[in-house]
């Protein structure tokens, strides 16, 4: 037997989506770079690039290398700024029939505010997603969100400038993710997302230099999977508010990795670079395992496996 | 438009020098659009590693039979999988992708100066180009091995140039160039290959006042726009940003950008 | 022009080494497991298994998870007890040609210490890495090596009972890798060895159930090598004694990296599994890429990644 | 004495069942050293990933020709990874590994039963063990594609069991085993499948008081005792610690373990 047609909605901070698959950060442009290859509209959620109040020309050249089976990359935040994304690039995105979700960056917590105020006007954006891994520059450069003090005080900032879900994107360079998440949870995020990119670097032995020109930079893909899958395990279980899973997902197997272990809906980032219909074939794998697997309702996977963990232990 | 063809056959693949390949493949919706200076993006393996996609201009295509030809060099683990491909199997592959060279010309004169691989993208347009317009080739390597061979060179006027002497001038490409410049006045230049190249070509063509393309190369993780990565610096001191390789690229024209 | 004899030798804490290429503790056995592959005499060091006061039975089954590119293990520290250890397992390598260096480990500062005192009388054990990365029951398991205090702690305990040279060895998963390798020179290490594995873990979509008998496990492999040599370069900036690079290292390439880094020497796990020989392989390699290079001594390359960026910039 | 053997070429390899191969190797070191029930450990690429080497038993060898044969099924990518491969390609093997079935007996009557890919050992054993001994083997398998065929068989009398009857016994090996100890006394058992075929085994042996082999599976990184990670629970109950699959077994006595 199999189920006929699972419901595979979920909504994460009172925002509706029709299936668990969103765009990572960063990796999806401001949601054209893939409209050759599959319609938004087929999307849970877009996630759009990182944008700060004022233009960003972002780092120096090279700012991407390969991995074994990861990438580096050292954008740097590049983007054309908070007034021109909303002229320029949501207008676009306003009949797209998806969620529109709006990375937030910011070098002060003022930086944050004043780009979530300015974004809560515009009626496209259903929700904000706050980047706490960027660089305070008051405190020597050291990232928000690497210390739950410094996180917290930016998602108090700003839950108090906007009336959207604020989702907190965690950085996993640190000691204790579950402290952090409990940490953004009690200042007033609605969701956390993670995992944002492991600090890494590459040496050219040729040259003898880093092969960055901004010499260090964020892995992702396949290779920091099971950090990820790890981390959204141990936040999941710590806090009540939805979880977003990311980091090295490519097919549906791994989407529905990171939802048994208690994401609530999933994000695709550089698994888009190696297949320009990664979410979209992701989507239909996910249908097909409930359909095989009789779940009716995708909810009923979120977490499982500590779940039934603890149904067995009753 | 771009297509991904996620199992496009390859029908012929050979050896045209020491670790260079000339690789055929069926990909009509590809070769029905390609212009010269576009490339496809490709996976020549199911597997995780390598993980990326690899960029490479489109040589060639035969729009009657649905062909690309790609002309490419082994130089890592990418290019090593995809010269063992043999015909029947099959490769990823998304295109055509960029910007290509604005040849959009009839009757005029055209110079073209490659170096290496970056011949590859010329071969496309050498041929486009002398349907109505007179072409001069100038197609520099290391040695022998490196230059196109007769059998997928468009029939276009052509001085070679390799740095061994092992065939045609020995030298640089770029010196071949400049004598012909002396003589000649182009209308319009076309260069892709080594950046050292690049920057004579550009010298030589504003000297002479000469517009002048470039294809440009830079790592790459999308090939559509969407990461960021390939940043070109932009020429323009006061205009700030940068230019995608992968989207507003690979040509440019030479003002645009800051080799 | 090539070097015709670079000099391989480098010198770790008075350790005399005739080449920078050593095991990683738990993936060499006590010395035995690849002898038919190469001798040990090739090799700069042997690091062997951890050591703890009492024999461990280690964690349940499954122990051991391919993820891509990586490895997740949960061994769980198996280990006969160090007192077996002395009688069994170090004596055959009395005569190996090599010096020995013993990884130790143990859930209580007494513990360390006590394995660090019995070792001291043991003629062929040339040197202790101290693995901080285990529970500290005491402190409700959190492990030493993730908070600078703690890990200091242990460190300067085994400083006060031992003579022998003492490594340290620190866990990746810190938010401050550079923090805790200067809290741990401070406490009296003579070298630091890094990264131990990444927390990491996997889960059976078809089970779903976690993979792993003990849920979570130590990722290696060339999956984290962007992290370890991003954490070499980290603390080999910030320390003055020397460290030893590792986390997936699998050619003389991968070494080289590390090297440039700041490691002045290299250790390697999973490649061994990878690849038998994988050890022997990367001496000669390393060895190549010296007479090509026309690197007189191999010391020169250590941390000449950012050397040379200072020198530069002079 | 183990070899690593980075380039051991492969001879031939065939289909004999649905996703079902046997893959013939030249590799002349562990030909000869091989013993029924030791494995080796194989990579089938140059790539990472997969990136671990897959562990099979060696289901027969030609010493005259040097040569293993392995008899595996494809059930992920490094089994994907090997079917593919074409006469002359090299894959990547150490061996042989483990402890192998204790087969040093003469004129004795020796029962093996097998289920699935764990029939591949004992078609290896079985050939040894005929030469001096009378055997009996019962192989079962979900279908008969998973039984073993002609041509690699050894010659042995064989008792087929199919759960799905498309041959011989329509059920469990076990069933057709047991029948037969009802009136065999045979001195020796060996016995390698699935774990609730071995469990129905040992119930057998040890009711009938027979001594029993049996080879286990587990998952394996190092293949030669360095990662500790094959670990198989020891039986007896006071003793602490594990046994290494891949260096204290595969093949164990069924005293030895706890299934
Ligand atoms: C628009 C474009 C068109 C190109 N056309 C051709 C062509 O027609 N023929 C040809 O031989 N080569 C061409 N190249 C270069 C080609 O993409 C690289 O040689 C190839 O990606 C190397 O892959 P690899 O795995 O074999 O090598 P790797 O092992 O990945 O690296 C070897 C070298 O290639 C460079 N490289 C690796 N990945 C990329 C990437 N994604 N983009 C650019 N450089 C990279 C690395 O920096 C390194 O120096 C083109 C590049 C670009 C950007
Ligand atoms: C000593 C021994 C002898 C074996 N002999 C044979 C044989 O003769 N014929 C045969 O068909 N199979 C045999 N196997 C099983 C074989 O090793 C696995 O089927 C193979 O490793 C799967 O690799 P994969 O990449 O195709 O699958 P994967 O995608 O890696 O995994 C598919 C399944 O295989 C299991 N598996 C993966 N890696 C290993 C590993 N290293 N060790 C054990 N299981 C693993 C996984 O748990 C999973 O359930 C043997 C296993 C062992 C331990
Ligand atoms: C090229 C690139 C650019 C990124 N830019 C951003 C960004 O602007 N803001 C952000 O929060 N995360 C950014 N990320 C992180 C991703 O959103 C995602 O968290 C990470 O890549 C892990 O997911 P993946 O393995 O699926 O790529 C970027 C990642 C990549 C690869
Ligand atoms: C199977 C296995 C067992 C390990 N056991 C130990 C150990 O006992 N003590 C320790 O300090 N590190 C241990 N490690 C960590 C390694 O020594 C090394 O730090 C890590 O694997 C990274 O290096 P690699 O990528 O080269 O494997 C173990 C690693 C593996 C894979
Ligand atoms: S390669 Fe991603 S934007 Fe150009
Ligand atoms: S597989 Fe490593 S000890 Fe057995």
């Amino acid at each position: 037997m199999s189920v006929a047609k699972p419901d595979l909605s979920v909504e994460i901070a009172g925002i509706k989506m029709k299936n668990p698959v969103m765009t990572a950060s960063g990796t999806f442009g401001f949601g054209e770079a893939y409209e050759d290859f599959f319609a938004l509209a087929g999307l849970g959620a877009v996630v759009v690039k990182g944008v700060t109040p004022e233009p960003r020309k972002g780092n120096t050249m090279p700012r991407l290398v390969e991995t074994t089976a990861g990438l580096l990359n050292s954008i740097g935040l590049e983007n054309p700024g908070v007034e021109t994304v909303i002229k320029k690039y949501l207008p676009r995105l306003a009949d797209a029939g998806v969620p529109v979700i709006v990375n937030i960056a910011g070098n002060t917590v003022e930086d944050y505010c004043s780009v979530a105020y300015r974004l809560s006007s515009c009626s496209v954006v259903k929700g904000l997603e706050v980047n706490i891994s960027c660089p305070n520059v008051k405190a020597g450069g050291i990232a928000f969100g690497s210390r739950p003090e410094s996180a917290a005080e930016v998602v108090n900032a700003v839950r108090n400038h906007t009336p959207l879900p604020v989702i907190v994107k965690l950085s996993p360079n640190v000691t204790d993710i579950a402290e952090m998440a409990a940490a953004v949870e009690a200042a007033g995020a609605d969701a956390i997302s993670l995992i944002n990119t492991l600090l890494g670097m590459a040496i050219d032995i040729r040259t003898r230099r880093p092969k960055l020109g901004n010499i260090m930079g964020g892995l992702s893909g396949p290779a920091v999977k099971p950090v990820a899958v790890r981390m959204v395990w141990q936040v999941a279980r710590r806090v009540k508010i939805p979880v977003i899973g990311m980091g090295g997902i490519l097919t549906a197997e791994d989407a529905l990795e990171f939802i048994l272990a208690g994401a609530t809906a999933v994000a695709i980032g550089t698994g888009q670079f190696v297949n320009p219909r990664c979410c979209m074939d992701i989507v239909e794998g996910i249908k097909k395992y409930c359909e095989t697997n009789e779940i009716a309702k995708i909810t009923a996977l979120c977490g499982a496996a500590w779940k039934e963990e603890n149904n067995a232990g009753c | 438009m771009k297509y991904h063809l996620p199992e496009a056959r390859v029908i012929g693949q050979q050896l045209t020098g020491q670790g260079i390949y000339l690789l055929n493949i069926l990909a009509p919706e590809i070769a029905d659009l390609a212009q010269p200076g576009q490339f496809v993006n490709i996976r020549s393996t199911r597997q995780l590693d390598p993980l990326l996609r690899r960029p490479l201009s489109i040589c060639g295509v035969d729009r009657n039979e649905g062909l690309i030809r790609l002309w490419y060099q082994v130089v890592g683990k990418g290019t090593q999988l995809m010269c063992e491909l043999l015909p029947g199997e099959t490769l990823d592959m998304i295109g055509p992708l960029g910007r290509g060279f604005k040849a959009d010309l009839t009757g005029k004169k055209a110079g073209l100066i490659g170096g290496g691989m970056g011949i590859a993208p010329l071969l496309f347009l050498g041929g486009e180009l002398a349907k109505s317009n007179s072409v001069m080739a100038f197609f520099g390597g290391r040695n022998i091995e490196q230059l196109p061979k007769q059998g997928f060179m468009p029939k276009i006027p052509c001085q070679f140039a390799t740095e061994d002497g092992t065939a045609g001038y020995k030298g640089l490409v770029t010196d071949l160039f400049a004598k012909w410049l002396e003589q000649e006045s182009p209308d319009m230049l076309y260069a892709c290959g080594p950046k050292g190249m690049l920057v004579q070509v550009v010298r030589l063509a504003r000297q002479y006042g000469i517009p002048l393309q470039v294809s440009l190369e830079a790592v790459m993780a999308c090939g559509v726009g969407a990461c960021l990565g390939c940043t070109c610096a932009k020429s323009s001191k006061d205009e700030e940003g940068w230019l995608k390789a992968c989207q507003d690229g690979p040509v440019f024209w030479e003002q645009e950008v800051d080799l």
